[in-house]
């Protein structure tokens, strides 16, 4: 039994996963995806397979959006659903209710995400990380059973009529245009959240999740840093939102259920916190797996249920864990000696 | 199936099956209700090809989980469509079936939803949206009527929070407000799930109604009965449709449950003559009938007449047929769809909680 | 190198940081109790003090990780009491940690890369655009980072997670990380615990060269052969007090230190770095 | 008024049991053990399945047989919070933290759904019933049944306090969730500790189902998802991993809930309770009891 | 486990230790008699702290032999062994930062049935370091890192060891507290505990020492008498400075 609270050498260490790493580095890595996410079609269009797929990538983009929090930041967020409500319901109410082109509803989208996430972020984001969770699975419920209890969010029953994609005058709603253009903002948006990760921001979220103290003695304002990385996830899920508007056509409260939020932290973990590509292939698991048992019939969430585990226990690190390595040109040794040495 | 470049033609040969498609929940919390209605359509369709299908064509069910969740009912409503359904014969829950509506629609596949019931489902106007239950104006209507009859004076309404039980709720409200009748005393709403309700039942107390209506389901209906009459509350109970079940009466313990009035279409119970349809469905199943056993039933009926009528499956022809049908023998009485595809006799009777079981009180005529 | 270049060089008015009086209670126990003292520009300035003085509150104190329940830190002469840790770091005060605090499962170049946080020039939408802004900043990055790697003379795989590092190793990394910041000031809380013999020359050495960086340096050691060897002045600490200031010569003979540091006999100086005079 | 406050005392008692469980278990690994809830179904069915087994006799014995369950019942959940942790949980001891959090989740749908495939997705009705005779305390309607389960509730979580904080076990728990591998070097063998902890918990959560399901009558699989989220709640509100926090947290809960429904609606209450706990967490971030510490730097 | 009384309180043979890839101790061999006090010398990386660890039973050994006094531990759970009276001070103090000092030391003697000794031998450290007598509920965490030091062997002093195993206990304490903890061992060693004493710190180590090992790269390189190995040139070299 090994009992390292730094964790034991991650599977990423042992070499096959070297290689793997160096092989398919993440940029190609990304390009291979894209390139099956684009030819699936090709295989099978059926509405039904098109609608997996869509929520698939759906699915990604929150999945993405959330490992900004939980994966770069450390941040546990158990109400990430909320995000993606506020964005699914300013837009869905601008578009039928006052008959906004979905497009045109994107800057609001944005300004009420950022708002949500300064205004649960702002007060709560001092606090440990469990008590953060709680205080997010709170504000997860609240969000939903506000929309449950208002009129203009359509109560329980929810918004209903929301129309298709339409960009710049072409119509995009037909099943297969929408899953492209799903497939392409997604896309850009795992590619952005990826740039971020690696960027300034990007290291000091991970900074902040390795020794909040000795990321503040490096001049790093944790707290800002922390309410930035929790206004990017926001973002990400209000983005999400329109497009899952979008793709049902009627959005109701129950899409937003704790449930949901757990399913996309799920997604994380399962991948690998703070690897693209983890995230990216976990979320494919967890929004594909159900489907793909539904014939399971009864058996359906028990198999699902137990998958977990075993997948778990298998790659405890999740499918794809991020490690921690940096091509280094060869080092002249002699150097190092004399800069030790010289006076 | 087939993909992009592929043609994804099925022909609509004359000699190969009728597909209906049944999404109701055999997940989440409502997955008790899912094999009720599988059963009660299985049954009519065997009854149908046993007696030579449909000029020749057999019926075929196809049904999928809709888990009473937004995401997985459209998931499912995808999946019949691509499985080539002609005709759609589920729906239980309101806020799951909503999402679906368009998927069919686009498909071209008319809906006989049997038991979801939202008046939201109409008022789109979608043309191949039809329901087979009272909607909750007309169960709310049947509701008024009764309480009006009753004299009650003042009236406490308790739902779920479901769309389902606050539109009842709310057009409950709504009638009693116009009318002169009852007021309202209180409205509140439990969440589902739960044991415990006193805190509910509390305010109900407080507000000290003479007539309480719970909109909801039986789960929790059972419940609230018990403990509304635990807290002392011994006036009269209404029930709607969503609560009329065996169980209920076993939830809240038989003597509690005694009297208490529900307002429910018709079923085989209610049905003078129905004993040997529930023999049937027991032999078959071995199991009890349910909730929506019947509408499901009667839902595979009516599609089966309307491709009658029609003499094909094609859309159009179909919803003309369904418009036209008049006089068809349902559970729930003779059959004519309104303007907006709804049962144009509510067909909702008072039952009540009669020796442990329900039964027959008022049928409202 | 930009870090050289950020590092300070200019003399200002009055004492690089002046502790004025310092107060820390922690309910009965005071940790710090009134004291007091300054560091220049190009001191080396050595804190010791028995176990428990009061020597890494007064640290945290300064860098803004305690609260001072009394009296005043001056930076430069300006009143940083009680400002958060990165408002002080700001204000180019840096430190390492008395047990090592490094990003464990991140790279060492990356660790070293966090000192430059504050100086690098991009933001967001660089990043997400990969603007040549974003490119040139992080190359810079990561050639300083490998710049003060080799200044702090590291010798293990830079592109590892630093966690991997044998304990020696990972010290210079924390100081690496610590220079990278470009520090007018310099706080090392116990940089030679848990070095060998050899390595606490290489350390001796390598403080020698901070300093002609022109960086002031504070340091808290029990090393006296360390202290002595290196330090312009020397300030001991007991039970939150100063009790002496003066140079090693002086500390080494007051009778206060002797008693409640040292200790009279020859016995316990005997672990003591030595070095060789040349 | 005092109706409310008893009814509010009375659901948190429950919370309160379940809560416990999950506090011990967070407090010790630091896992969110999402399946905690379901071993309160667990627990509810365990007994559910006794008392029809036993049938008429356990009717009539009634408040007595019932123990009987209660106390087997705890046996059953126990081990099966036992046989959860060595499977589930003990594989990733050195993964991620966050990792466990997904067999949990795995955990739960399993032990759902698992249950709806042996007792189907049909609401039982339990077959003893605790109907009370009713006392009226200080103009609260409250009956003996009601007292008695808060009595054993306070019971058992006062058994577990001295548990925890009295016996040298108790300190091991505390010592492991601090430093697991220090731990060791004491000589405590952490496997067998986290083990215990996980059987009293989920022994406790099975407690909590059995009464339920007694008191309400009616328990279906997924009964123990709310509860759960509840527990966990409460668990933090009285500061997670503190035992009287958690009994603390679940009596809060309670109360917020039953005044949240009185002043604002049922369908706000949990607005108003969340709310409440987030205010209340900024303000004292670490819960009711949960003990504040300058980390040293 | 048959006890065959050898003098021996620790006996390693061929030791090999892996992490992953890393070859940590290559085919050790060590010993330990009763009533002696045994420094293990070496630089960083070495294997010392990975010698302590596997006798320990923290980390498993891949081949080779453990036993403590005369019985087969090489596969013994780290519970089982401190049960058998070896106790190790771990190497960065590793005390309970959110536990009272008190508490800390009530853990030391976790596995000793009888309360009343606990209690005794507490006292007994706290006449030793009166420090933390003064401290006795003050959370562990917040001890200066010295005092943590303290802690820590008198936590293990708790345990009633009768083989103690120290990792650096020196570490960041004050010239004084170094020669105070190195007395403490010295006493300790008289009143019949063996001790086996992992340090960087050769010089006070080999001062209290009967014989000494010196490690590098996994292997033993040197052993003799502490004061044979204190006038060593190559340890004079390597661990002491001229
Ligand atoms: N957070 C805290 N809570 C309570 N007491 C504390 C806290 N931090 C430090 N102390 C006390 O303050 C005193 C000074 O501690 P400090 O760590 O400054 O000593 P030090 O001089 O660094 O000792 P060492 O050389 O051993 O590191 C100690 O007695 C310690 O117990
Ligand atoms: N958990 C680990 N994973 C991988 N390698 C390790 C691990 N722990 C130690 N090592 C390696 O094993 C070798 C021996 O380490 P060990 O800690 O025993 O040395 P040491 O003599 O105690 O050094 P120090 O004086 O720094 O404590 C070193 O090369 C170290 O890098
Ligand atoms: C009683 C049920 C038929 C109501 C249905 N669940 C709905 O949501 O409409
Ligand atoms: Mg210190
Ligand atoms: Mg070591």
């Amino acid at each position: 039994m090994t009992w390292n609270r730094k964790k034991a050498p991650t599977s990423a260490d042992t070499p096959r996963a070297r290689v793997l790493n160096r092989l398919l580095g993440e940029r190609r890595l990304g390009w291979i995806g894209l390139a099956v996410a684009l030819l699936a079609p090709f295989v099978d269009a059926s509405n039904y397979s098109l609608s997996v797929l869509t929520s698939a990538a759906l699915f990604v983009m929150l999945a993405v959006g959330l490992n900004i929090v939980v994966g770069y930041c450390g941040l546990l967020d158990l109400g990430y659903a909320a995000f993606f409500a506020i964005g699914a319901y300013v837009s869905g109410v601008l578009a039928t209710t006052y008959g906004w082109s979905l497009l045109a509803t994107v800057p609001v989208v944005l300004a009420a995400a950022v708002l949500a996430g300064v205004i649960i972020g702002g007060p709560t984001l001092r606090l440990r990380s469990d008590y953060l969770a709680i205080v997010t699975l709170g504000f997860g419920e609240i969000i939903r059973i506000t929309a449950n209890n208002l009129d203009i969010t359509g109560g329980p029953s929810g918004i209903y009529g929301i129309p298709g994609l339409e960009l710049f005058g072409l119509d995009l709603s037909s099943p297969v245009a929408f899953y492209y253009a799903v497939v392409v903002i997604v896309a850009l948006a795992v590619v952005g959240a990826a740039r971020l990760g690696r960027s300034r921001m990007g290291r000091a979220w991970r900074f902040i999740r390795e020794d909040e103290d000795a990321a503040e003695a490096m001049g790093i304002h944790t707290y800002k840093l922390k309410l930035a990385a929790y206004i990017a996830g926001a973002v990400w899920g209000g983005l999400a939102g329109i497009l899952f508007g979008a793709q049902l056509s009627a959005i109701s409260p129950q899409s937003f259920t704790f449930l949901w939020s757990a399913l996309i932290l799920l997604a994380v973990v399962l991948g690998g916190m703070g690897s693209t590509p983890g995230v990216v292939l976990g979320a494919v698991f967890v929004s594909v797996l159900p489907e793909l048992l539904r014939d399971a019939a009864d058996y359906r969430f028990f198999v699902f249920g137990v998958l977990l585990i075993v997948v778990m226990i298998f790659r405890p690190q999740g499918l794809w864990p991020s490690q921690a390595s940096e091509r280094t040109p060869a080092r002249r040794p002699e150097v190092q000696k004399e800069d030790a040495w010289q006076a | 199936g087939g993909g992009l470049l592929s043609s994804g033609e099925e022909g609509g040969g004359s000699d190969e099956p009728i597909v209906l498609g049944m999404i109701t929940p055999l997940s989440g919390s409502s997955a008790a209700i899912g094999p009720y209605m599988q059963n009660g359509a299985q049954l009519a369709i065997d009854e149908i090809n046993a007696d030579g299908g449909i000029d020749g064509r057999e019926l075929e069910l196809v049904v999928e989980d809709g888990a009473c969740d937004p995401r997985t009912a459209t998931a499912a409503a995808n999946k019949l469509v691509t499985d080539g359904i002609d005709i759609s014969i589920g729906g239980y829950c309101s806020g799951a079936t909503l999402p679906t509506l368009p998927i069919f629609e686009k498909a071209g596949v008319p809906m006989i939803i049997p038991a979801a019931n939202s008046t939201e489902l109409v008022e789109q106007g979608l043309s191949n949206v039809f329901l087979i239950n009272g909607t909750g104006t007309q169960q709310a209507d049947a509701a008024v009527e009764y309480m009006t009859g009753q004299n009650a004076t003042r009236v406490a309404l308790v739902d779920d929070n479901t769309s389902y039980s606050t539109d009842i709720a709310e057009r409950t409200a709504e009638l009693l407000e116009e009318g002169s009748g009852p007021e309202v005393v209180l409205h509140e709403s439990v969440t589902a799930g739960e044991s415990d309700y006193s805190a509910n039942v509390n305010a109900v107390v407080q507000s000290d109604p003479d007539f309480v209506y719970w909109t909801g389901y039986y789960q929790e209906g059972g419940l609230l009965v018990r403990q509304l009459r635990q807290a002392g509350y011994t006036g009269p109970i209404m029930v709607a449709d969503g609560s009329v079940d065996q169980q209920l009466v076993e939830i809240a313990g038989p003597e509690n449950a005694e009297g208490v009035f529900a307002t429910m279409t018709q079923t085989p119970d209610t049905i003078p003559g129905a004993e040997d349809w529930i023999a049937d469905y027991r032999e078959k199943f071995d199991a009890e009938p349910g909730p929506y056993s019947t509408q499901s039933y009667d839902a595979v009926r009516v599609a089966a007449e309307a491709v009658r009528e029609a003499g094909s499956t094609d859309t159009e022809d179909v919803i003309a047929a369904l418009e036209g049908i008049d006089g068809l023998e349902l559970f729930s009485g003779p059959l004519k769809f309104t303007e907006e595809h709804t049962l144009s006799s509510g067909g909702f009777l008072i039952l009540s909680v009669q020796d442990g079981k329900f039964a027959l009180e008022d049928a409202l005529d | 190198m930009a870090g050289v270049a950020d590092a300070p060089g200019t003399l200002s008015a009055g004492p690089l940081l002046d502790v004025q009086d310092l107060h820390l209670d922690f309910g009965g126990i005071k940790a710090v109790d009134g004291l007091s003292f300054s560091a220049h520009d190009g001191d080396i300035l050595s804190v010791i003090g028995p176990n428990g003085a009061g020597k890494t509150s007064a640290f945290n104190c300064i860098t803004g990780f305690y609260k001072p329940t009394g009296g005043k830190v001056l930076v430069e002469g300006n009143d940083i009491t009680g400002a958060r840790p990165s408002a002080i770091a700001a204000r180019g005060v840096s430190r390492t940690f008395q047990n090592l605090r490094l990003f464990g499962e991140l790279t060492v170049l990356d660790n070293v890369r966090a000192g430059m946080h504050m100086r690098m020039k991009q933001n967001a939408f660089d990043a997400l655009l990969h603007t040549p802004r974003f490119r040139r900043s992080e190359r810079q990055a990561t050639e300083e980072a490998n710049h003060w790697l080799d200044f702090v003379g590291l010798r293990g795989d830079r592109g590892g997670p630093a966690r991997n590092l044998p304990y020696g190793e990972q010290r210079r990394v924390e100081i690496a990380r610590a220079l990278a910041l470009g520090p007018r000031l310099l706080l090392l809380d116990e940089p030679a615990a848990g070095l060998n013999h050899g390595e606490k020359l290489e350390l001796l050495d390598l403080l020698r060269r901070i300093s002609a960086l022109g960086t002031a340096l504070v340091l808290i050691e029990h090393d006296m052969g360390l202290v002595m060897q290196v330090s312009r002045r020397i300030v001991v600490l007991n039970f939150g007090k100063q009790i002496a200031d003066g140079t090693p010569e002086e500390v080494r003979r007051n009778p206060a230190v002797l008693e409640a540091y040292l200790g009279k006999d020859e016995e316990s100086h005997a672990d003591e770095t030595e070095v060789p005079h040349d | 008024m005092s109706q409310l406050i008893w009814n509010g005392l009375f659901v948190g008692s429950f919370y309160a049991l379940v809560a416990l469980g999950y506090s011990m278990v967070y407090g010790i690994i630091k896992l969110l053990n999402f399946a905690h809830g379901d071993i309160y179904m667990l627990g509810a069915f365990a007994g559910f399945a006794m008392l029809t087994m036993a049938g008429a006799l356990a009717t009539s014995a009634g408040f007595l047989a019932l123990l009987v369950v209660l106390l087997i019942a705890m046996l059953a959940t126990g081990t099966a919070g036992l046989i959860l942790e060595r499977v589930a949980y003990r594989p990733l001891r050195s993964a991620p933290r966050l990792s466990v959090l997904i067999t949990a989740v795995g955990a739960s749908f399993a032990l759902e759904y698992g249950m709806r495939l042996v007792a189907g997705p049909n609401p039982e009705v339990y077959p003893v019933r605790l109907e009370g005779t009713t006392v009226h305390l200080l103009g609260a309607r409250v009956t003996v049944q009601q007292l008695a389960l808060v009595v054993i509730a306070v019971l058992l979580m006062l058994g577990l306090q001295w548990l925890i904080m009295g016996t040298g076990t108790g300190r091991a728990m505390r010592a492991i969730a601090q430093d697991p591998k220090a731990s060791l070097y004491m000589g405590i063998n952490v496997n067998a500790v986290i083990a215990r902890t996980f059987f009293i918990g989920s022994a406790l959560a099975g407690a909590a189902g059995v009464m339920a399901g007694a008191y309400y009558g009616k328990i279906d699989f997924l009964m123990g998802f709310i509860i759960g989220l509840k527990a966990f709640t409460a668990a933090v509100i009285g500061g997670i991993g503190n035992i009287k926090g958690a009994m603390l947290g679940g009596l809060v809960l309670g109360m917020l809930e039953a005044f949240g429904t009185a002043w604002l609606g049922g369908e706000w209450r949990d607005v108003f309770a969340f709310s409440f706990l987030i205010l209340f967490l900024t303000l004292r971030p670490t819960g009711l009891l949960g003990e504040r510490v300058t980390e040293r730097v | 486990m048959t006890e065959s009384s050898t003098g021996r309180a620790l006996q390693i043979d061929g030791l090999d230790v892996y992490y992953g890839r890393v070859h940590a101790l290559r085919e050790l061999s060590i010993h330990v008699d009763e009533g002696e006090i045994v420094a293990l010398l070496g630089n960083n990386g070495a294997g010392k702290t990975t010698t302590l660890a596997s006798v320990s039973g923290v980390v498993p050994a891949r081949s080779g032999r453990i036993q403590a006094f005369g019985t087969d531990v090489t596969t013994a759970k780290p519970w089982e062994i401190v049960g058998a009276g070896v106790v190790h001070v771990p190497e960065g103090r590793r005390i309970f930062s959110r536990l009272t000092i008190h508490e800390n030391l009530q853990l030391g003697g976790y596995l000793v049935k009888d309360e009343k000794v606990v209690d005794q031998r507490i006292e007994e450290v706290y006449e030793r370091l009166p420090r933390l007598a003064e401290r006795r509920t003050q959370q562990g965490g917040t001890l200066s890192g010295g005092e943590q030091q303290m802690l820590a062997v008198g936590r293990a002093l708790v345990a009633g060891p009768r083989l103690l195993m120290l990792d650096e206990p020196s570490m960041g304490l004050a010239p004084l507290i170094v020669a105070q903890i190195m007395d403490l061992v010295q006493r300790i060693n008289e009143s019949g505990t063996s001790v086996l004493l992992v340090e960087q710190n050769a010089r006070a180590a080999l001062r209290i020492a009967h014989r000494a090992y010196v490690v590098e790269n996994g292997e033993i390189t040197l052993e003799g008498p502490a004061k044979e190995l204190a006038a060593d040139s190559r340890v004079i070299d390597a661990y002491l400075g001229a």
